[in-house]
């Protein structure tokens, strides 16, 4: 099928940060053999990352000024959300694989979300206001390799949201693995070997679940012929998978097999309910800018996954599972609420609280209606840049006082108000105060979801008093009451850090109330995803 | 006097078959067990040119008969060649005692 | 129907001054001193109140104003403008609250003088101010939980003001947390307002019948008429709707069972008590109600409810501040009990008159606790009325403010709140919608009259009369003219506003505010009443003796038992029913109650799912694991590989089947022919046996 | 139509082990002469052997392209009759041959400088690996059990010399005696059961038993079933035992730990590859009635691809879990290679065009992958000594380049893309599903398990390379043949794991033998 745009942009955006990572490679391996002082070498690294971190940002803009969000879908595509800016070629012959990338109005959303978090990631790993005598710092530590593997980490987050080939998708998908092993292994806090090697199994085991489905469905998909017209007698295209073949009749595997396979491998990094653990761990462990990288944007290709996977190629099983994605969702929000109540280390709070914030996703994605699946959306990009923002501050907080641990503060608002301010708005925009970008989304959420999973909703409804109560609490804990002699003389927030927390927290103000830039992008594309199912759904 | 047939060969066979592997299995010697080894190519060398003499086309299985004979000299050589060298090394060829290398 | 471009300025202004000082206001009190926080944050909430009067004289006769922004949210159905409406309701609370607020932005000049943080109290009061007008004006439902959710917040930061003191701190944060149950609640109704608006599901769109989708206060009535006899689970929806929606309003306002927050929300600085907590935020939720008024009428049991719980806590409160010590306690509950009158107004239907007992109710419960802030400053921060007294003598004007106040309250004719309060008590009577009689809310209000009149003299009497004390060796001295002029004001206003709800029975034209809020309530014309209009008349005469009688009787009470603070017999009734008074001294124990029950088990219950998570869950993932651990700690082989190289228990399980395995691999050459030869015949007998099955 | 060819004529077609065996007869004509060791022995020997083998390997190449553009082989793929049919000539043969050939190089290659060698006898020790290479040619194209017999014990005879080559090492030779006693067991049990198929069907060749079978009434009673099923149960003792595959396994941990690591990297994948050509030509050869059913008239008796599978569900299971508790590298790797052994048993099981491709496949990038480790292992070897895990701790900062490199063969091993080993697992497991049945999915799974068991223990080899402090800081030199090696080898690994079009189209030419 012919597509509206071809270009090389998809390709330039995905690959800018591997050439980056390439150029900081050249310069690690020359910089010995140039007597390079080891100090030029990590400067020029660190120069590097940011620059391709900011022309990927530059590329992003630009595909978000071409989209055309209201551009009529392709007659022959029935059902499947238009894709733009596309690069289609044949890459493996012997296998009908292709090189197929383009953006729809789910995948620019998160592709916006990644270069915008990326680059924040990479502002924060700078040791820019950092005492200088701390060198166990990760920003200090083999920075060469660190950069390097954070571009990598990028593309492969990119690819993920642009390939519209399944065997692209898990290339990417699994490069993003090896990075993230690293990245928490080597540069991470003091258990950081049991979580790499954790967060490793565990999207491993996810992961060769999602190889056996996606063979699964190759084999049964139709004969097709290829972009250059030749014939191929299955295909990985996802589109064609979508669009020309119905999996209802599967002869190899009972499609709902299939389907639960992609589901759990995609459920593992949301993280769904009995799936989560090995998320506080990574968080906990992680150096600040990975856990912004890993709350932010890979927490989100579990649901993208779904949406794009589960829900286009196997639209009956999903029907047939939609209850039970919302059960887990509503238990995602209440349950994970609760054990937040229990924390006492800031960052597993704040991890928990991912939990319970992704499962509005699910719970909205479930109801398979307009409002709820663009509040799945929309909350996966409003939880992109809270849950940044507040791994952002609980970085701050350790950076100073060498320790996470809620009850071993105290009054702190007397000495750092500037801070304190910038935490009650992040803590606010995740407890979904209206007015911030969070509520928009929780409250489509519950809109698409009541009509469908009436007493479900209202659970999941009763996670804001929840909610606020560990917020509060924290707060309270943390910076209200008489001051902890211990920080009478903590400084306030940096430059850097500035830098990193204001735009996102500009974000949360803004996109409260002024949403329709980022809904505009997705809601016809996402109408189109979601109306075929909910036909056939009966709704 | 009484006629040998291939049944008659084929037991002779199968029991050197046996009793190389017993061999094998019981002695702890090397050069022993080189023996069992020994047995065990000849008992399969009798089969075959049995098999070859009692019907199947004879030359093919005294052909294999005649290698395998070569291949049973050249592997005992070799045997024998390394079990010099343990012997060096041990000044003992009982394979109990070469367990350096387990696990 | 007129648009303008006007509205946005109201809480446009307010919003401005919150940032301007919020983000400056420290670099400018530092520089320029705290006059250049008061020239911004004081005069843009006035400025706000001149436009807000500027668009009520622009509102047409009987219609509204309408400014829309930008579209906020529009998803298929979902069309939700970001815009602002003034009708006459809206008008009025904008009216109230601008004013009101501006005249405490000015008492606040005077009463943070000295605080430190004055620019952040004067960015959240304006951000209040904000929230609230934007409550008041929003043009739908969405925007107006967004002013809802805003002003809680406000509360909460405002609370905890000085939140050096712990204390401070938790009450915000009950405030809030409670709030946030009824916030619960309000979600809830507005979820099921919106699926009972008629519609279906269409391809995954939801269509409704007749056009978009639409939450704005002029398309609702219509919408809502249509789906009054949509049901769910087998009751009315509209009727959940309903009282889902008044849950909110409970939490808001202060009603049983979540009016615990407001008493301990009294830790603020007192302007903020007076102006979040009395005037105008605790009234959000029966303006809200007076603003569904059109869902209501539809349910009978609703308003039921509403009328009912409104008069239950505004006795159960009046009983509560009977025995108050400390004056702005005694203030906060009283200010309960008058919530309840408001709802029992609009319980019954009659809604403007809870409406205009929420606007006399904003002057002279403002009046009352800037009274009690002055009287506090004199006292230097005491708040006991029994170490206070006689200070009549010293502090005229605020004296014979709060005198005035007190009979506004307690209802005395030539005060505002009688009118208000007579109307409400007779509408109830009158009332015939309910699924109870009408006397009995009545009565409960009735009773609830006396008991205020009582407690509110029994605070002048104890405050301001008999023998003057001193705090630290001098007599306590009236404030600077930028409080005593509020003062004035709130008093002159809380008498003003009786001519606009001069009853019928008085003058034969009908009161001005209800004809001038007529059409925004015109749905509760339906309700059938006892009387007929114009009927009753007797009756209403009666009653209107009947209350004013109790009022003095409550004076009586008060004078007698408190006057001039000479007589024993006070402590003497207690000391003769020292169980009752213990009772009613400690607030029914209710918050003991809640502590116990609801806060413990929360807690508890999230020990318990954070134990079950970080044991069962991740235990599933170390069960073999554990196993395995148990079975090496027993043979005494403590596995260093699992240690160090894998993960969780299931690496310990591998790794000992590994462990057990490599044991295997003797070494020994016997062994592996063994294994060779085993391998052949378990092959042979394997196969075989398969055979066997084969054929 | 098969076309036979008279021996001399045949000659031509065998270019490649004639060529070896002519460097082998120079060799120890080189070693008559050069009694006492010289300095240039160390490059002369290398580059004789490294000669020949790149020779056969060219000729291999030309030979596959002339038969690819022209008809060599017949229209039904059987391919020509040389030698009178002792080996087959076709695609398979080509590929496997040089298979075989390209881990002989890369053995030589590791030789030259390796610590782990003698210095004296280079020359036998070269002419040695010359002769196993051609019986590995052989193996890798025998159609005829004689062949099959010959060649296996050529392989087996020179890896027994050379496992114990290193008689400084009573490892070495430790290894090299229970190596010969095993192997030596296991080709006699195989013998015998070739004698017992022989005596049943009266014939030796493959293409001749696969007509016997169909046409024999020999298992219509007991003992003839019995008989046969004894036979091909040897058989497979023999050939197991080549590609060690549990439970014919046990002598390869010691064998791979024992030899010389540049013997080690070799054997680990040159005998193995030409095993797996055997153990197919074998089994579909005999039993081919299409892909995943049993023998023409076993059929319906005797369940092979089940056996196999239950054969391979087993070795890849006991590889990994034991090479999880191992400490000496060699000893993890040999471990590793048996599980690997274990995956590719899936391709066989599977069966079929797209089997055999995918074991192809697999074998030509296990060889990239797995010499890769070994020749890390042996650059690591040569300056610390010792093969054992805390060698490597700390790798990632002293030597930042092997380290990278091992990193990269260890994922490929894993099988995570974008790394060749992901493509052969992804052929393995999609040949399996392709099958459809219960049985061929169950399978799937476990080696999806496996797979994610073996992270356990190549994870762990990264972490002591990444995230542990280095116990000794002396950097790694890596400027030696084995880092070279590395380097080439990490070249198609990855290259292939990005775009294996080429990869793909050589592995379904090489299996279109058995259509």
């Amino acid at each position: 099928m012919e597509f509206q745009t071809t270009s090389w942009l998809l390709t330039c955006l995905i690959f800018a940060p591997m050439a980056a990572m390439v150029l900081i490679g050249l310069l690690a391996a020359l910089g010995p053999l140039l007597k390079l002082p080891r100090p030029a070498v990590d400067h020029g690294s660190r120069v590097l990352a940011l620059l391709g971190a900011a022309v990927t940002l530059v590329l992003t803009a630009i595909v978000w000024l071409g989209f055309d969000s209201s551009m009529p879908r392709l007659a022959e595509m029935q059902g499947y959300p238009h894709l733009q800016f596309v690069q289609h070629a044949v890459w493996i012959q012997a296998f009908n694989i292709e090189y197929f990338v383009g953006v729809d109005g789910l995948s620019i959303t998160m592709v916006m979300l990644t270069a915008l978090i990326s680059f924040i990631a990479v502002l924060a790993s700078l040791p820019w206001g950092i005492p200088k005598d701390d060198h166990k710092h990760f920003s200090r530590r083999g920075v060469p390799g660190y950069m390097a593997l954070i571009m990598l980490l990028e593309s492969a987050m990119l690819g993920v949201f642009c390939s519209m080939d399944f065997f692209l998708f898990y290339v990417f998908w699994e490069l993003m693995l090896l990075p993230m092993y690293f990245l928490i292994g080597i540069w991470g806090g003091p258990r950081r070997e049991y979580a790499a090697i954790k967060f490793f199994l565990y999207t491993l085991a996810g992961s060769v679940l999602m190889l056996l489905a996606m063979i699964g469905l190759y084999y049964a998909s139709d004969e097709t012929r290829l972009i250059d017209g030749s014939y191929a007698a299955h295909t990985f295209d996802m589109v064609k998978l979508a669009v020309e073949n119905d999996f209802s009749s599967m002869a190899l595997v009972s499609p709902k097999l299939v389907w639960l396979g992609l589901f759990i491998a995609f459920a593992i990094k949301i993280p769904m309910f009995p799936f989560h653990t090995w998320l506080p761990d990574a968080h906990v462990e992680a150096p600040t800018p990975i856990s912004v990288i890993l709350a932010g944007i890979l927490l989100k290709m579990g649901t993208y996954g779904i949406l794009r996977v589960n829900y286009t190629i196997l639209p009956d099983e999903t029907i047939w599972a939609r209850y039970g994605i919302a059960v887990f969702g509503v238990i995602n929000i209440v349950y994970a609420a609760f054990v937040c109540m229990a924390q006492r280390d800031l960052k597993k709070l704040i991890a928990y609280s991912s939990v319970s914030h992704m499962g509005f996703v699910l719970l909205g994605m479930a109801a398979l209606t307009d409002p709820g699946i663009n509040g799945a959306v929309y909350q996966m990009w409003n939880h992109g840049i809270i849950s940044p923002a507040l791994f952002l501050i609980a970085g701050v907080i350790y950076d100073r006082a060498h320790h996470r641990r809620i009850d071993g503060f105290g009054g702190l608002a007397r000495t750092v108000p500037e801070y304190t301010g910038l935490v009650g708005l992040a803590f606010m925009a995740s407890l979904g105060l209206p007015g911030l970008n969070g509520f928009i989304s929780e409250a489509l959420c519950f809109i698409g979801a009541f009509s469908v999973f009436t007493v479900l909703t209202i659970v999941a409804a009763s996670g804001v008093i929840i909610t606020a109560a560990y917020y509060l609490w924290t707060m309270q804990r943390m910076f209200l009451g008489p001051l902890n002699e211990q920080y009478k003389d903590l400084t306030d927030v940096n430059w850097r850090e500035r830098l990193t927390l204001y735009p996102l927290m500009a974000l949360m103000i803004v996109l409260g109330f002024y949403p329709m830039p980022i809904l505009d992008l997705m809601k016809d594309s996402l109408h189109e995803l979601v109306a075929p199912l909910a036909r056939a759904a009966g709704m | 006097m009484i006629h040998v047939g291939l049944q008659h060969f084929l037991v002779v066979a199968a029991l050197l078959f046996c009793l190389g592997l017993t061999c094998v299995l019981v002695r702890r010697n090397a050069v022993a067990i080189l023996i069992g080894i020994e047995l065990i190519l000849n008992a399969a060398g009798l089969n075959l040119i049995a098999f070859a003499r009692f019907g199947g086309d004879l030359l093919s299985g005294t052909v294999f008969v005649v290698f395998l004979i070569v291949l049973a000299a050249a592997e005992a050589v070799v045997g024998l060649a390394l079990i010099i060298a343990v012997h060096r090394r041990l000044r003992d060829i009982d394979l109990e005692r070469s367990d350096e290398l387990r696990g | 129907m007129l648009e303008t471009n006007l509205l946005w300025l109201i809480p446009g202004l307010p919003l401005l001054g919150a940032v301007l000082s919020g983000l400056l206001g420290k670099p400018l009190q530092r520089r320029f001193g705290k006059k250049a926080i008061s020239a911004v944050s004081v005069l843009l909430p006035w400025a706000s109140f001149g436009v807000a009067a500027w668009c009520f004289i622009q509102l047409p006769e009987g219609g509204s104003l309408h400014d829309r922004l930008w579209t906020w949210i529009a998803i298929g159905p979902l069309e939700v403008d970001l815009a602002f409406a003034m009708d006459p309701l809206s008008a009025m609370m904008a009216l109230a609250v601008s004013l009101v607020g501006s005249l405490i932005h000015v008492y606040s000049i005077g009463y943070m003088a000295d605080d430190e943080g004055y620019w952040r109290y004067f960015s959240f009061l304006n951000l209040f101010m904000f929230s609230m007008l934007l409550l008041v004006l929003g043009d739908n439902l969405l925007l107006m939980f967004v002013g809802w959710e805003g002003v809680g917040l406000c509360s909460y930061l405002l609370i905890g003001f000085w939140y050096r003191d712990l204390v401070n701190a938790r009450a915000g944060m009950k405030a809030f947390v409670v709030n946030r149950i009824g916030d619960f609640g309000f979600l809830v109704g507005l979820l099921l307002l919106f699926w009972s608006l008629g519609g279906e599901w269409m391809d995954g769109a939801y269509r409704v019948n007749g056009g978009a989708f639409s939450l704005n206060f002029r398309d609702l009535p219509d919408l809502v008429a249509a789906a009054a006899d949509k049901q769910l689970w087998g009751v009315p929806v509209l009727t959940l709707a309903g009282i889902f929606l008044f849950i909110g309003a409970c939490g808001k306002s202060a009603q049983i069972p979540l009016y615990v927050w407001l008493p301990d929300a009294m830790a603020g600085p007192t302007p903020v008590s007076a102006l979040i907590h009395a005037a105008t935020m605790v009234t959000a939720g029966v303006y809200m109600v007076a603003r569904m008024n059109f869902l209501y009428v539809h349910s009978p049991t609703a308003m039921t409810v509403v009328a009912l719980v409104g008069a239950v806590t505004a006795l159960f409160a009046a009983t509560i501040g009977v025995f108050q010590y400390d004056i702005k306690k005694v203030l906060a509950y009283s200010t309960v009990s008058q919530l309840g009158y408001m709802f029992i107004g609009v319980g019954v239907g009659a809604f403007w008159a809870g409406s205009y007992h929420l606007l006399t109710h904003a002057f002279f419960k403002a009046c009352l606790f800037l009274c009690a802030g002055s009287v506090i400053m004199a006292m230097h921060h005491e708040q006991d009325m029994r170490k206070m007294g006689g200070l009549g003598k010293t502090m005229p004007i605020t004296r014979w403010t709060y005198w005035y106040a007190c009979v506004a309250i307690s209802g005395f004719p030539i005060a505002s709140g009688f009118f208000s309060k007579d109307e409400i008590l007779f509408q109830a009577y009158n009332a015939g919608s309910l699924m109870v009689p009408g006397w009995i809310i009545w009565l409960l209000g009735f009773v609830a009259a006396g008991l205020t009149a009582f407690y509110m003299w029994r605070s002048y009497f104890m405050t301001f009369t008999g023998p003057a004390v001193s705090v630290g060796g001098h007599e306590p001295q009236e404030q600077r003219p930028v409080i005593t002029v509020v003062l004035g004001a709130l008093a002159v206003g809380a008498f003003a506003m009786s001519f606009i709800g001069i009853p019928a029975l008085w003058l034969d034209s009908p009161p001005q505010l209800e004809h001038f809020l007529a059409p925004v309530f015109s749905a509760a014309e339906g309700l059938e009443r006892v009387f007929a209009p114009g009927a009753g008349h007797g009756v209403e005469w009666g009653l209107m003796g009947a209350s004013i009688g109790i009022a003095l009787l409550g004076l009586a009470f008060a004078w007698w038992l408190y006057r001039g603070r000479k007589s024993e017999l006070p402590a003497r009734l207690m000391a003769a029913m020292p169980r009752a008074h213990k009772l009613v001294y400690n607030k029914y124990y209710v918050d003991e109650i809640y502590d116990t029950t609801a806060v413990r088990g929360f807690l508890g219950l999230s020990r318990l799912s954070g134990w079950f998570d970080s044991k069962v869950i991740d235990g599933l993932v170390n069960l073999c694991g554990a196993a395995a651990r148990g079975f090496a700690w027993i043979d005494g082989a403590i596995d260093r590989y699992a240690v160090d190289g894998a993960v969780n228990g299931l690496a310990w399980l591998v790794t000992r089947a590994g462990g057990k395995l490599r044991r295997v691999q003797t070494g020994r050459l016997t062994t592996y022919l063994a294994g060779l030869v085993a391998g052949v015949l378990i092959f042979v007998i394997l196969t075989r046996f398969l055979l066997d099955v084969y054929a | 139509m098969r076309v036979p060819l008279s021996s001399i004529d045949s000659l031509a077609y065998a270019v490649p082990e004639l060529v070896v065996c002519g460097g082998a007869i120079g060799l120890f004509l080189l070693a008559a002469a050069a009694r006492r060791p010289r300095s240039w022995h160390g490059w002369l020997f290398p580059l004789v052997s490294g000669g020949a083998i790149l020779a056969s390997l060219g000729w291999l190449v030309w030979f596959g392209l002339e038969s690819a553009s022209r008809p060599l082989f017949s229209a039904d793929g059987q391919g020509l009759v040389i030698f009178s049919g002792l080996v087959a000539c076709d695609p398979l043969a080509v590929a496997f041959r040089a298979l075989c050939l390209l881990a002989a190089g890369a053995g030589v290659l590791l030789s030259v400088g390796s610590p782990s060698l003698p210095k004296t006898q280079r020359a036998e020790y070269h002419g040695l690996l010359l002769v196993l290479c051609a019986g590995m040619c052989l193996l890798a194209s025998a159609s005829h059990l004689l062949m099959i017999y010959v060649a296996l014990e050529t392989v087996s005879l020179c890896s027994y010399l050379l496992v114990g080559w290193d008689r400084s090492r009573s490892r070495s030779t430790e290894a090299g005696l229970k190596y010969v006693l095993y192997g030596g067991v296991a080709s006699g049990v195989m013998l015998f059961g070739m004698s017992l198929i022989y005596g049943l069907f009266g014939s030796l060749d493959l293409q001749g038993l696969h007509q016997a079978i169909a046409g024999s009434d020999a298992l219509a009673t007991a003992p003839g079933r019995w008989a046969a099923l004894l036979g091909f149960a040897f058989v497979l003792a023999g050939l197991g035992y080549k590609v060690a595959a549990v439970p014919f396994h046990m002598w390869c941990p010691d064998a791979y730990e024992g030899a010389p690591t540049p013997f080690t990297a070799l054997l680990s994948v040159g005998p193995k590859a030409a095993g797996f050509a055997v153990l197919m030509r074998f089994f579909w050869g005999i039993f081919l009635d299409g892909p995943g059913v049993g023998a023409a008239t076993l059929d319906a008796d005797i369940p092979w691809p089940l056996l196999l599978g239950v054969i391979s569900a087993l070795t890849m299971t006991l590889g990994n879990l034991v090479a999880i508790v191992q400490d000496n590298l060699k000893r993890l790797l040999a471990y590793s290679s048996i599980a690997h052994a274990g995956y590719v048993l899936m391709g066989v099981v599977a069966g079929g065009q797209d089997g055999f491709e995918s074991v192809a496949l697999y074998m030509t990038v296990y060889l990239f992958m797995n010499i890769g480790a070994f020749a890390v292992v042996s650059a690591v070897d040569r300056s610390a000594g010792s093969e054992d895990i805390r060698q490597y701790s700390g790798l990632g900062s002293r030597s930042p380049w092997l380290a990278l490199l091992l990193a990269i063969f260890l994922f490929s091993l894993t099988g995570l893309p974008p790394t060749a080993g992901f493509i052969g697992k992804l052929y393995l497991f999609a040949a399996l599903i392709a099958r459809g049945g219960t049985w061929y999915l169950v399978l799937a799974l476990v080696g999806i398990v496996n797979s994610v068991i073996s992270l356990f223990y190549y994870a762990r080899v990264l972490k002591a390379m990444y995230l542990e402090q280095p116990a000794l800081t002396e950097p790694v030199k890596a400027a030696n043949a084995a880092g070279v090696l590395a380097f080439l080898m990490a070249v198609p690994t990855l290259v292939f794991g990005l775009f294996w079009q080429p990869l793909g189209v050589l592995a379904s030419w090489s299996s279109r033998l058995l259509h």
